[in-house]
């Protein structure tokens, strides 16, 4: 078997051994839902106003959560040494644990999204663009994240280090992931942001890999 | 003919310089123990050998080419064993042992690798998780990987500690054997005189003054 | 004569990138850096708190504008400087570029804040409000982000201060390239969903007199860059190169 | 110097010469509320609706942020020995803790509560009572928290786990605290609300100590 | 007359029992050595004499007390270190020494902590962040509470890993003068097999049945 696909079924048999990657998540996002209401302590009005916003923010909260443990657990148990020293591109390996990661946490958060969107009054037409956005923003999250977490892996507690630096960069995922379901729940299209978040994606296929290669490096020195 | 050339080196931690700059040379079947005090730089020393870190100061040359220029090569042959053993403790000491080496490209069989456990004394222990084995356990399952592999260069950094009696006896006769094929071994093991016995080079590292 | 002019201009590439003569050199101006500066802010702020005439409709509160654009000015300059040294740090490792990068870090920092505060504070008398989301403030307190996240991945790796710097500049590169990413998006963002809130063109009205101190100002605080970030950036290179003999030279002789 | 005082002396020198323990969740409010106007994309109106929740949501979760930190460090570093292998009362070595952790990342909270009060157009009158309520809130949320902390502190990701056990202890809190800061936007009193936050404070005070010793000791074995 | 007192202890890992049960009495001066091939469950017994396990199986007795009644006169007598070393990586060594040992409720001054890191081969790293210390130093900063404390049982595991030979040797001279005093000893080592010359016990965990 290549070392790519190695890689991701390592990577992939851990997270499926402890489940509690996947639902915890999930599980996160629930609670917060739930605290809106209780917080807020007014009607229905308030929420669908602000269900893209809150269901978006929360896919990308619950996101950071987990993106520490794409290279950190590497590091810490010293596996890293299986894809740094080897003739391998680095930037593959990379890829394969981006990969690995937004199946484990990117894809259920796509998947539970029409949950939290009946949680919050969010018009029922708007879930399919709902879950479109998520699953072309999701693994932006992964692989911008992926910077965030090759260079905070060393770090003892690298977690709200790395939320510091890659939220700003997610901004304009936000935006448009959030624009998105904001039209289609007015009842316009959403192509245009749908477009926009998609080339971000492409963007970040592209570049990301050999930056996170070069975190790895320089964080090992 | 030397293999591995290393001019001048020395290692920085921080802004300071560890030791005074160190040279070798080392050919086919010829094996060099690194030793001096606690905190003199073996470790850095190594890890910057092995590629996880760079060379600062000084060069080393693999087959007559400078190691920062093509390291695919020497990551092809040389192959490294550190104080983080590099087990995930979620894994069973068998997945552990194949996946490692599936990562870097070598291609293990379930049977090969139950081979591998049961020479480095964890038969019983297949299915186990690695989280919960002991001290010296832990270090067999990563030494496990030494009998699976043909690199030529092996890099070690305290491998005897924590094993017990038996477990060095083992870990003797394999660099022996390592050695004995040809083999190039770096090393360091203050616990452990009688590795003295078979090498044929030693650094003793000092303090830069 | 050209072929001099390129050898000089490579002399000096050199000369700059050896840390010792990086120190020598701008230990020349940064005396020159510091005075001016601070004759050009206070001429500046007397011709523009004193001189320049009320505004006919703000009165006198529109006088803030003269550190608040300046500072926002100096916010992007200072990230676009900071950007630049970061990609040579990464590429080609220099020490001096390194430097460069983590000296403007701070100073960009404090511009961008500065130009927060001043700018909430002349929202308060203008809009009512300390702070109005609009593409403009939004971008600017991303700016904000940016640079503490540059600065705090420069501190989490204190023990280690070349390795600290070259993380922060990988911060900072990666930054640069989203950058522009983020100016368009929010500004497409503000503009879809917001009218505008407040216009800002009304500056093309402005008189000389009122533009003078401005420029003054501008002038003033890149000079201040200038000094504040070559202090900064000895400071990084005389630790980072503690055991090499010039800097201990340097050390003992300061004392 | 008593143990007591030697610990609570320990840790806050930890967290100041750390200073980004203190200064990073204060930093993910912020970036948290910027997403918010982002992602929500319309105007001020609804921010000042949802401001009251929005703070006291990210009061809990910058709180949470940092709670697995309570004892998982002093695991995994092995200094737990230093205060459980000792005739002193393991409960006052939980307080010192929770004492040090409140002064580091709680007391912060309180201090910074006004400026994402400004940004998301809480009424300015308000920010009495949002201090004041988030003054008796966070220390709850040290107490409370301190238990998940001991009990997820032997787990290599204990924190989302971590999150999960405590949000739901924490419902409650949230409820009168964003109660009160409503309540004071709408003009009423709000003396109800902190009256009964204070009681939950005095409550965790007394009893949670024990309930933390009584983890950390079954987590050791 | 025995100060400590073992019956038929063994330890449970999951569902399993590790050892075959054993037992020793240790009186003042005395000195316990445990051994047994790797994962055999010496660090499991010695955390469970320590405390920080309960002990589930058998008892054991202190100045004739069930340790599982009242121990805190235990915790106050004996003092333990273990593979993790209890050193925070953002403290400077004298602030770990000296924080270490006041939690306990031990007060120690600055001369005294300087003194003990001098003692213990650290001078001139008493500054130093005990994060960026080698493993062998990172041993030492943590072994140099025993120049402090006058706990009367040591419980050591391992102590010996990662010192050099010269840490070694101190050590020793530290371990036979503890014992000279009457202090009492229970250590595990399986690297030194010099320490043998001065146990007066030894036990051989051996396998369950
Ligand atoms: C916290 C709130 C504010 C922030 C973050 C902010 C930010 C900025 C920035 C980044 C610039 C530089 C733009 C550029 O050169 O392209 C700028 C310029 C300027 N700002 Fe503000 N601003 C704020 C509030 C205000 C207010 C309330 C006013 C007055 C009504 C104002 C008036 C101006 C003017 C006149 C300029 C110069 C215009 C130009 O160069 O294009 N700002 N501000
Ligand atoms: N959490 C666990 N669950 C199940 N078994 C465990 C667990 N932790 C440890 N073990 C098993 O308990 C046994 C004893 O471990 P222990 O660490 O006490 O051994 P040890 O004698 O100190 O070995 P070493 O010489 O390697 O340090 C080992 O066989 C190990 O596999
Ligand atoms: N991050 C760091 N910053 C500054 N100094 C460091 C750092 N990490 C390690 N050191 C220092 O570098 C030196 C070398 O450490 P290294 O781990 O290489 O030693 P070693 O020879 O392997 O020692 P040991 O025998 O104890 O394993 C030590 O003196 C240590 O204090
Ligand atoms: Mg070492
Ligand atoms: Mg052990």
């Amino acid at each position: 078997m290549k070392p790519f696909l190695s890689l991701v079924k390592r990577d992939l048999t851990l997270g499926l051994r402890k489940k509690s990657q996947i639902y915890q998540p999930l599980v996160f996002q629930l609670l917060v839902v739930t605290m809106f209401p209780l917080g807020l302590g007014s009607g229905a009005k308030t929420l669908a106003l602000i269900a893209p916003a809150v269901i978006w923010i929360l896919a990308l909260l619950a996101s950071l959560l987990t993106l520490d443990q794409i290279f950190k657990n590497d590091y810490d148990d010293g596996s890293v040494e299986s894809y740094v020293l080897t003739s391998y591109p680095l930037s593959m390996a990379v890829m394969a644990k981006v990969l690995a990661h937004w199946l484990l946490t990117g894809l259920p958060l796509v998947l539970f999204a029409p949950v939290l969107g009946v949680l919050l009054h969010l018009p029922s037409s708007s879930y399919g663009v709902l879950m479109l956005s998520l699953l072309i923003g999701t693994p932006i999250f992964s692989f911008i994240g992926s910077i965030g977490s090759a260079l905070t892996m060393s770090l003892k507690h690298g977690g709200l280090l790395l939320t510091v630096l890659v939220m700003p960069l997610l901004a304009p995922v936000l935006i448009f992931g959030a624009g998105a379901v904001v039209e289609s729940a007015l009842g316009n299209s959403a192509s245009q942001h749908l477009l926009l978040l998609s080339g971000m994606l492409v963007l970040s296929f592209t570049l990301v890999p050999f930056a996170s290669a070069a975190a790895i490096k320089i964080n090992l020195e | 003919m030397p293999i591995i050339k290393a001019t001048d080196v020395s290692c920085q931690r921080g802004q300071f310089t560890l030791f005074e700059p160190v040279s070798f040379t080392l050919a086919e079947g010829q094996s060099l123990l690194i030793s001096g005090a606690n905190g003199i730089g073996k470790t850095t020393l190594l890890e910057s050998i092995a590629g996880l870190r760079s060379i600062q100061l000084g060069n080393i040359e693999y087959k007559s080419i400078d190691l920062l220029k093509s390291k695919d090569q020497w990551f092809d042959d040389s192959f490294f064993i550190g104080h983080k053993t590099g087990n995930k403790k979620e894994l069973n000491c068998l997945e552990n042992l194949r996946s490692f080496l599936q990562i870097q490209g070598i291609d293990v069989s379930e049977k090969q690798a139950e081979d591998a456990l049961d020479k480095v004394g964890l038969a019983g222990y297949e299915y186990q998780f690695a989280g919960s084995l002991s001290a010296g356990q832990k270090k067999r399952l990563a030494l496990a990987r030494l009998t699976l592999i043909k690199h030529t260069v092996w890099i070690l950094d305290e491998p005897f500690v924590n094993l017990d009696v038996a477990g060095c006896d083992w870990l003797l006769k394999l660099l022996n054997q390592h050695i004995d094929n040809k083999g190039i071994l770096i090393i360091t093991a203050h616990d452990n005189p009688s590795i003295r016995k078979k090498i044929t080079h030693e650094l003793v590292l000092e303090m830069q003054r | 004569m050209k072929k001099q002019r390129t050898n000089a201009i490579v002399t000096l590439y050199h000369k700059l990138g050896s840390p010792p003569s990086f120190y020598r050199i701008s230990g020349y101006f940064l005396k020159w850096l510091l005075l001016i500066s601070i004759a050009l802010t206070c001429w500046g702020l007397y011709d523009g708190l004193v001189l320049a005439p009320a505004d006919y409709q703000q009165g006198d509160s529109f006088r803030i504008i003269y550190v608040h654009v300046p500072a926002a000015w100096m916010s992007m300059f200072i990230y676009a400087v900071m950007g630049i040294a970061a990609i040579i740090a990464i590429i080609w490792r220099m020490k001096v570029a390194e430097a460069v990068m983590i000296a403007s870090a701070p100073i960009g920092a404090w511009f961008t804040f500065l130009a927060l505060v001043t700018g909430s504070l002349w929202g308060k008398p203008m809009w009512g409000t300390w702070w109005e989301w609009d593409a403009r403030m939004t971008s600017e307190l991303i700016l904000l982000f940016l640079y503490i996240g540059i600065m705090a991945t420069y501190g989490a790796f204190s023990e280690d201060a070349r390795k600290a710097a070259r993380m922060a500049a990988l911060v900072a590169v990666v930054g640069l390239v989203n950058l522009p990413i983020i100016h368009f998006s929010v500004k497409w963002w503000s503009s879809i969903h917001q009218g505008t809130t407040v216009s800002l063109t009304g500056e093309s009205h402005i008189t000389w007199e009122m533009l003078r101190p401005l420029l003054y100002m501008a002038f003033a605080t890149k000079f201040y860059y200038g000094y504040s970030m070559l202090k900064r950036a000895r400071l990084y290179l005389l630790e980072t190169e503690s055991q090499k003999k010039w800097a201990h030279t340097v050390i003992t002789e300061n004392k």
